[in-house]
């Protein structure tokens, strides 16, 4: 499963993207930001807030409730701030 | 024999500038059924709640960002009768004065030009995954996205203009 | 110290066509403190209501046009925080794909700057002292003032959209 | 008392323009409306339909209750049509 990170969770995780094997318990986008955020003071920090940290499975906004069986591309971020 | 209803839709991202009058010429070119062309352009300014800006750099999901463009640009030609829709983002580092997105639409009734224009600037603002990030005196820092863009986007959702118009 | 609040305004009346591009240009030039700039340019179609038109004469009330369009270019500038607004009304014999008129808006936000040229659009279309009259296979008659434009202009004298802002 | 005529008032009555001295009675934009339809038949067949006639009094849109006293110039034309 590719893990791509923008914005202020790119730096503080310290890498763009990366691919992952979360454990089967794993299975909606909330629990697999848990799950990142025990991996490592970055990743801790990069998801202490992740309450306003979005998602997005196969360049799809989803919500944290979403499962992420199936997913190919899941994308981590800040809300946007284009246009 | 009544004319087919078709829409020339554009949408591009890019690191260059954009000629924003070229785009509407190239929408208006060679038709004479179009009543109203109108065209927004933002542009990278110096001031930003009162903090100095000297640079910003855009940064965006590649992919997402074209697949989430396109997406909001149907929807425009679903709910207005566009005959062109053009929506241009650019990325990377951008300086005050410089552009940095363009939309243009393109009707036969100005209502509807204007309305599609707008829906399509509040979803960019809010739901385009793109993320500036802001020089100034004090050092660099992530924008954060404002609340008052969410209000504009969640206008178009149900009620409010749309149901009124 | 803040910098004093300047609003460049530019209204013409004129036979000769204009340069949209060259107008929104012209507010923008030399200046980093603009994040929004709305252009809106209405087209002479070859179809009103299913007749085929052919040409349009578009009449005007020397001297209460160009009061009118000033006294409405003052209220948006009352209205909303611009930074530029540009008016050019033809008048005179158009054909199907000429430009009629321009309306350039220029803010730091773009909320200011769609709402202001939207305004002074209805204002144009139904308190500017212009008529036109177009020429169909039928013959040329004096278009009729539609009832849509007066809904949308009585949108911005109380409640509607301007509240809610 | 100077008069401008626009668009199919202009046609209807023959001409864009003229002076007028309209008596002392007269002292609305309405009254004079009833008083110009009297003036012949061409005055008659543009003002007939004067509910929907709009009027300007020195470059001012005006009711049709208005007072014309001290108008140095006014106006009468269909709705507008521009923009």
């Amino acid at each position: 499963m590719r893990i791509l990170y923008f914005a202020w969770v790119r730096e503080r995780v310290g890498r763009a993207d990366e691919d992952i094997d979360p454990p089967r318990s794993v299975t909606t986008v909330l629990e697999l930001m848990d799950w990142l955020a025990g991996r490592g003071e970055e990743y801790a920090h990069a998801f202490a807030g992740r309450g306003t940290i979005r998602a997005a499975i196969d360049h799809a906004h989803v919500k944290a409730d979403a499962k992420i069986a199936g997913a190919r591309e899941i994308a981590f971020f800040p809300p946007m701030t284009g246009g | 024999m009544p004319s087919v209803a078709m829409t020339t839709t554009t949408i591009r991202l890019q690191v260059e500038d954009f000629d924003a009058a070229g785009e509407a010429a190239a929408i208006t070119r060679g038709r004479t059924d179009i009543g109203a062309v109108v065209t927004f352009a933002g542009i990278c300014r110096d001031h930003e709640g009162g903090a100095c800006v000297r640079a910003m750099t855009l940064e965006h999901y590649a992919g997402m960002a074209e697949a989430e463009i396109a997406s909001h640009v149907e929807e425009a030609v679903r709910r207005w009768p566009l005959v062109g829709v053009t929506v241009i983002h650019r990325h990377g580092r951008l300086v005050p004065g410089d552009n940095i997105v363009l939309v243009v639409t393109a009707a036969v009734h100005r209502g509807d030009a204007f309305a599609a224009a707008e829906f399509l600037m509040d979803y960019l603002k809010t739901r385009a995954p793109f993320w500036k990030r802001e020089e100034t005196p004090a050092g660099s820092s992530w924008v954060s996205a404002k609340k008052t863009d969410d209000v504009a986007a969640a206008r178009w959702t149900r009620g409010g203009r749309d149901a009124a118009e």
